[in-house]
């Protein structure tokens, strides 16, 4: 089905823990781990790596410029 | 007059300077505020708020400030007491309006809690830099009343009395706070409210027939009345006669600015409003407002350990600037240290007062913060040695 | 009692400005002091570190910011990195045990007490008292307050309704630090 | 003195019906020949009384301008404030005493230009006035500039060779910022102006009266009309009457078709009644307005 | 420093595409967690790239507020002017050289209350700009004060008790001044707001976009609403799409149904052509344009 | 550089203060004007409005005086030299705009053609009573340069200056004209295009990176670039570092003020336009400005028939105020007298330097009209006699 | 026809000679005279006093409050 | 010549102040003099009473405004009224004979000259140049300016396809006016 794999790069330090990224990642690909980062934050993690399809929208939604999603591989 | 009752919060209580002077415009008979949120002065109108609708006063929230300060003047026309709140640039939209008030000596309170400027500046942060703009800042020739404390205690005392001058010599009075006392919270003394002097407004006894807008006595303040009551007044901003018509010469605007002007000016004296510390005999007199009154304190009290005679004078009225008695002190000392939220504003009066015969040294300070005591310290300890 | 100078610092949210009102109220309104709060503004505070100063003294506070703290209560990691360093020699810092981490430096110049708010806090159901827990905490290690006065000012500060809650995360607070100082004690002098 | 009477001696004594609301002794007045903003007071006079208002708990508010002259020559509480700055003084006089009836009068300029924004405000807020505009498509006082209501290619001294900025449409933007009456008429029309004024007075809420009116000294000859009676024909030829006309469709084009009616009129709560009701909806007994 | 790379090792370092259009050096920005102003900036920075424009003939002027202070992260020739002021400030900078793009992004109260003048004047001339209205319903720089777009009901500090002062509804005022674009949509919907502000820029003459936004730590709070997630995910359930909506029927009422969509998309000659049209025929050669 | 020669009107002209100010605006390269109609001031714009198809420039008429002040500052951030045109209540409108031109550095021209106040007052007749406004009318610290012409020619010579000024010192430059003054049309002399010197603006030479936007060297004036060349510029009105950015600290409030004021003040020396007459040995010397410089002129003339020795100092250029000359001159003079179309205001500063050193007397006049010489003379004679 | 008569008062100090009056009059009583007022300008007078019947329009118009017209008496 | 003080009164649209430009104008730009004119402004003015003040001399002129004019013009009755009795005693007065009844007032100490201005414009076709016929009568009459100047003037400031009728309207009006002043040296000395 899914024909491209994805991932994303966090800046946990710019990130407010807001889960936007979580809520409206398409695939779900997204979850709050359970580290804090120094702000106090609790930061985004991919949950599975190959949900993830690099759409890029949970950068869209991030109001901190704190993730972005990108393709890595196309996937036949 | 004495203070409404239910009004009144009368007791102690813990609270900054901005919610203060909320609870002395409610206590001195405030029943209309208009205003526009703007840091740091905005937890004025935010308390009011709160308030008002317990104790039969209407707030509204204008589109800006300049409709804020014209509105508050409309109320005033319908017979309530009524102010505006402001910071820098609000203060600066407002100009245009003042001139009206104080042409139409329409008694309202300005409250401007001064934030460190030009422009945007350090909107949380204080200064003291407004003070020759609530003198000057609106075109044209007018004098305003100003007034300035030092804390949330003065905000609350100094509030009533803004209203009570605006009364007794209609006119816009100005308290010029600043955000340090604005966000200062301290403890505050609420007296009850039949200890609380107000000055109710002076209606006219007199029937439409024979009442003018403008006629006045010795006292050089004309009777009001309120829209509603039969007399049919008429108010302009156009210089005008006795009548309140607009009378386009020379002389009537002669006539009618030189009232203006001297009802706050030969009333100085009366209106003078000064703390004077250990002045008699001083060599060195440190002159301060606000809350730099306080910051000056350590100063004075290390050049007094020194061995330095240092007077000081605080003044809780600013304008009209106490012209008379600076001068007559000038004679009698050695030297003025003014230290000032600003690059020089109050100094200036100080010096032309002075006229040479005390040195004068401003302690300037750009805002953002207030002064270091040593660099005040360093002033008193130094003026007369390049005197 | 001469001008002592307490700083309060954590983030946004974590009734900091509050814990700084009710030393001010208690100094001030039921302990005949003087007492006088400042507390940080600005923009660039959103959603950061905040703080709080309270100048408490015998006499009327004429400057009214404070210069080097007494007493310092840093409740956040940032806040400490900002502020835990310019405590007065001799002065006391309090942190909250698990918010902040004072790492190995050299703290031996201050009088130091950490209390663990937000577990306190959580234990009692909402952690949202935890700043009770420190004024607590406060009130017993400096000393600084009559006890009743801070109680009162608790009461006089917070939401009707949850005087009871508030006034646990005060005692067990209260407790913590005066176990700590108990400790203290015994063992520095 | 001069005072010629054509009537014959047998005549009672009649006096000018308006006369009652002027100012007599600040006659004669300022407007120059053929200027309507003295008919549009004729007409507020008439609507005034037919009203039956309390006129001693009247109060008119004008800004600065020729048209904003009129606050000074009619005998009720009235205020000339400062350029653009009639509807907030308004807002304060109204809230302040909520008995009093409150009308705005002035100029196209002072209320859209300047003050444009106080307008849309007090329009969304349904504060309790009305506001009559005596509209002369450009500045009359300050001596003919455009004003945010003149066509485009008519000339103002500002846009010598032709105004090429697009006016406002008043009824449209009145509307859509939510005033409850909205009329426009131009001054040949006395008696629906007359009717209109007295319509928005009696109507609660924001209403608007537009009022054109002819300009002679300025617009007019400047854009070679001739003078207030040519101008006062061509609104007699011009103007379709469409009540209930969308406020979209009534642009004012330079010399062309002048779309009149009463294009608004509908409910809706009050600034002061949504403030009472909430307020007490909250606080009930414990609140308290004020005795104003 | 304390950057976490959750990607794997292989994967190429890939820049967040937003960056290159922030002045990186002054993150992190001051906004609040779950606010969606930083959301309407990744929407703009992908529709400023999708609409090729040249970005140093683009300008972006503030007002200020928590989104005035967007023209300060952005690295684009950037202006942060005064309260009110960015729409003549942008007016100013566009007529003295028509090359220049200029984008006003500011917030409601900005933009609606002090400034809500300028904004119907600009409109009305159709100068050549987009606005970008972040609309959180709330002055939230000053904290959280009634906009003159807070909905009925709902808390502001200064209506502690709920509002009662009803709110414009801005597309409709935006239409009826002249705008020639308007749309509305919400943070939540990233995709349209990025197409609606790429096709703003793109349409010639005065365009207007607004964007209905979370203010967690003042709205939201104060309304017992949750945090920008939850504004959010209301937003997402009820929000309807209705293009071409008759901008009278699209107000919004506290925690109802929100009308999106793109409303209006007309011509109008802009002030600028108006102007130039006008001079060459009054002048023909003689005009002279400035190089600008 | 040198005046554009299409835009020059080369040739003598019988032509009011008005129009002559719009013709020194255009000489000067001024190519935007943004205005709102206001007596006296409107035949400014009017006159632009006719004359700028022709010359490249562009008029547009705001919605009010806030637009029209703020939209000329976006016109120079484009790169043109812009100016707006009031009288006293829109000057009260503009004074948020002058702060912030005054922080941003923007240089740019406000013409006030000054009439009777407060407020409406009498808007067709003259007065000099904004002058302490321009100086101190808006919030906060700043600094500006006011000057102020006597006849239809200076306005045409000393727009020019101002621009002239706005551009060396990127600053806002108040040209503080009088209805009397703007409306009286003498002959205006207007010089070949080439004999016409125009101060360009300093633009950068550094490329992007390397540029900062308030980065000075000795000279205190920062170097300008505009919008569209690619720097990527930030401007604010908050307190900001060298690069432009927001800096919210005291310490950089005042890094930033002190430049702000210092560049202003420690070029006074070189800002300073004064005329003298017969000041070298004078007992009394008479201080004057505007319109007045030419009341007091038979006043003068009397006096000295009458055998005084009258000096007269005339300021071109109030603001700011040549403190170090006046200090130095009040030590070798026995009086000053200071006429004003206000009750007192440029006399303050005149009073405070002369530091007692010399008797400071004001000739007060409410506007309206102007002074009677006699007025004067009797002052000039009656000036030492009751010191 | 005409039920009532009328009559009109006017004062020519105030009169600007716009005329309003003379051309909106619905029965055509009035016409611009061959007198000037002090100020320079023609003045209106009743051509024929039976014309008038009293509406009261030349007021209505009259933009200087110079006339009014009112009944004398009905006409059976 | 020294300094000389002039009005120029009437109503609006008469061309008052277009007259009062043309003498400053010739004067400053033709004659070698210096002139300064001020115009009555005011709201109150609209369409009544209007003026002109021209001062012409041979030295800067300092004080810009008239005290008691030397020359005064008057084309209305209104404006009559409000200025006719002002002048300087031996002053020179021009009146519009038929817009302005002198009453039989003592006019001796004036120099008084009328000028049918109206009539004959009218006869010249256009009534709007009837100022051009007073300019013209100005000129001939209190010979302040060069003829020459005064006509160059009047071209320079009339809408272009005027000149004609304009200055022969001026030469209308000077001719009147030469022939009264020769009638009166002939009565008067
Ligand atoms: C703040 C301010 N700006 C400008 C003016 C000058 N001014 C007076 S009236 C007016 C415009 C008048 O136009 P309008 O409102 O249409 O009234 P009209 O004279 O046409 O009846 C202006 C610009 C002023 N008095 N105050
Ligand atoms: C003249 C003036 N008045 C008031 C203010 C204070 N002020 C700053 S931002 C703001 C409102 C911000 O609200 P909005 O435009 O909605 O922006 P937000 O912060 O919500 O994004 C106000 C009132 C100011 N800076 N200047
Ligand atoms: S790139 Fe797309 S799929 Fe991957 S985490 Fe982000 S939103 Fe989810
Ligand atoms: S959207 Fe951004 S700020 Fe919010 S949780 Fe995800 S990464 Fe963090
Ligand atoms: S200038 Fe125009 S609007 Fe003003 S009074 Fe004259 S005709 Fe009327
Ligand atoms: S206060 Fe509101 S609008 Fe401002 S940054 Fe925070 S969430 Fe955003
Ligand atoms: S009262 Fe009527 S009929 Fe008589 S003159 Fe007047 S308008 Fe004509
Ligand atoms: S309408 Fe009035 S002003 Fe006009 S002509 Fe008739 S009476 Fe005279
Ligand atoms: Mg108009
Ligand atoms: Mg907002």
């Amino acid at each position: 089905m899914k024909k491209v794999q994805g991932t994303v790069v966090i800046k946990a330090d710019s990130c407010k823990g807001c889960a936007f990224c979580v809520e409206f990642c398409p695939t779900g690909a997204l979850h709050l781990s359970d580290s804090y980062n120094a702000k106090g934050y609790r930061i985004p993690e991919l949950i599975d790596e190959t949900k993830c399809t690099g759409c890029g929208l949970c950068g869209l939604f991030c109001p901190d410029f704190a993730i972005h999603g990108f393709i890595i591989k196309k996937v036949a | 007059m004495k203070a409404e009752k239910n009004a009144v919060l009368t007791g102690a209580h813990f609270i900054d300077g901005d919610h203060a002077a909320c609870e002395g415009a409610i206590a001195a008979g405030c029943k209309f505020v208009a205003g526009y949120p703007i840091t740091p002065s905005t937890e004025v109108i935010e308390r009011i708020a709160l308030r008002f609708p317990l104790v039969g006063g209407v707030f509204i929230q204008m589109e800006d400030e300049i409709a804020s300060s014209i509105a508050i003047q409309g109320a005033v026309w319908a017979g309530k007491k009524a102010m505006t709140v402001t910071s820098g640039p609000g203060f600066s939209l407002m100009m245009e309006h003042i001139g009206y008030a104080a042409i139409t000596e329409t008694p309202c309170v300005f409250i401007n809690v001064q934030r460190s400027g030009p422009s945007t500046g350090l909107p949380t942060l204080p200064a003291q830099a407004d003070m020759m703009q609530a003198r000057w800042g609106s075109h044209g020739d007018y004098e305003v009343i100003a007034i300035v404390p030092n804390s949330p205690q003065e905000c609350f005392d100094l509030t009533i009395r803004a209203f009570n001058l605006a009364e007794e010599y209609r006119v816009p009075v100005l308290v010029m706070m600043d955000e340090c006392v604005g966000h200062m919270t301290e403890k505050v003394v609420i007296p009850e409210a039949d200890q609380i002097d107000i000055v109710e407004r002076k209606f006219t006894k007199k029937p439409p027939g024979e009442y003018k807008m403008f006629e006045t006595n010795e006292s050089m303040v004309p009777e009001m009345i309120k829209v509603g009551d039969g007399y049919r007044m008429h108010l302009t901003g156009l210089t005008h006669d006795e009548r309140g018509y607009p009378a386009m010469s020379p002389k009537v605007q002669q006539k009618m600015l030189r009232r203006l002007v001297d009802k706050i000016l030969l009333n100085e004296e009366k209106i003078r409003h000064i703390e004077e510390d250990e002045v008699e005999g001083a060599d060195i007199v440190v002159i301060s407002y606000g809350i730099t009154s306080r910051v000056v304190l350590p100063a004075i009290k290390k050049a007094r350990e020194d061995g330095l005679k240092v007077g000081h004078i605080r003044l809780l009225t600013v304008w009209p600037f106490p012209e008379a008695y600076i001068r007559d002190l000038a004679k009698r000392v050695s030297a003025f240290v003014v230290p000032e939220l600003n690059l020089g504003q109050i100094v200036h009066e100080v010096e032309r007062c002075a006229a040479g015969h005390a040195v004068t040294r401003l302690v300037p300070h750009a805002g953002g913060a207030v002064h270091e005591p040593v660099d005040i310290y360093d002033a008193i300890k130094g003026v007369l040695e390049h005197a | 009692m001469a001008r002592t100078e307490v700083r309060i610092a954590g983030f946004g949210g974590q009734g900091v400005i509050l814990s700084g009102y009710i030393f001010g109220k208690a100094a001030s309104l039921f302990d005949d002091k003087y007492a006088t709060l400042i507390q940080s503004f600005g923009p660039e505070a959103r959603g950061s570190a905040c703080s709080a100063q309270v100048i408490i003294s015998d006499a009327l506070i004429d400057y009214p910011y404070i210069r080097k703290p007494d007493i310092n209560v840093v409740i956040s990691q940032e806040a400490y990195t900002k502020y835990g360093n310019d405590l007065k020699t001799g002065g006391i810092l309090i942190t909250e045990e698990n918010m902040v981490s004072v790492g190995n430096g050299a703290l031996a110049q201050y009088e130091h007490y950490t209390v663990p708010a937000t577990q306190i806090a959580d234990q009692l159901g909402r952690r949202i008292v935890m700043n009770m827990v420190v004024v607590g905490c406060f009130t017993a290690v400096t000393g600084l307050l009559k006890k009743d006065a801070v109680r009162k000012a608790v009461e006089d500060s917070i939401p009707k309704g949850t005087e009871e809650l508030n006034l646990k995360a005060f005692e067990a607070g209260y407790n913590h630090g005066l176990k700590l100082k108990t400790e203290r004690i015994g063992i520095g002098q | 003195m001069h005072e010629q009477q054509t009537a014959t001696a047998e005549v009672p004594e009649v006096k000018n019906p308006v006369e009652s609301l002027l100012r007599m002794d600040r006659m004669p007045h300022i407007w120059c020949p053929g200027c309507g903003i003295g008919t549009t007071v004729n007409c507020f006079a008439r609507a005034l009384e037919q009203s039956k208002v309390d006129l001693d708990k009247t109060a008119i508010v004008s800004g600065i301008g020729c048209t904003g002259r009129v606050a000074g020559y009619l005998n009720l509480d009235s205020f000339h404030t400062t350029h653009g700055r009639a509807i907030p003084f308004a807002t304060g006089l109204k809230l302040a005493n909520p008995d009093l009836k409150i009308v705005v009068y002035s100029g196209d300029g002072d209320l859209f230009a300047i003050g444009g924004n106080h307008f849309i405000h007090a329009a969304r807020r349904n504060v309790d006035m009305t506001v009559i505009c005596v509209n002369n498509l450009i500045y009359g006082m300050t001596g003919g500039q455009v004003a945010p209501t003149t066509p485009v290619t008519a000339k103002g001294t500002t846009y010598p060779y032709g105004s090429y900025d697009p006016p406002f449409n008043l009824p449209f933007l009145a509307d859509s910022s939510g005033a409850v009456y909205v009329a426009r008429w131009t001054v040949y029309h006395v008696h629906h102006v007359t009717k209109a004024i007295k319509e928005a007075i009696l109507h609660r809420g924001f209403s608007f009266v537009e009022i054109i009116s002819p300009c002679p000294t300025l617009y007019s000859r400047r854009n070679r009309l001739g003078d207030g009676l040519d101008q006062m024909k061509f609104y007699q030829e011009n103007s379709e009457i469409r009540h209930g006309a969308n406020t979209k469709d009534v642009d004012i084009d330079f010399q062309k078709k002048i779309i009149v009616g009463k294009f608004v009129e509908r409910e809706r709560k009050t600034y002061r009644q949504l403030m009472n009701e909430h307020l007490t909806s909250v606080f009930g007994e414990q609140y308290t307005k004020y005795e104003g």
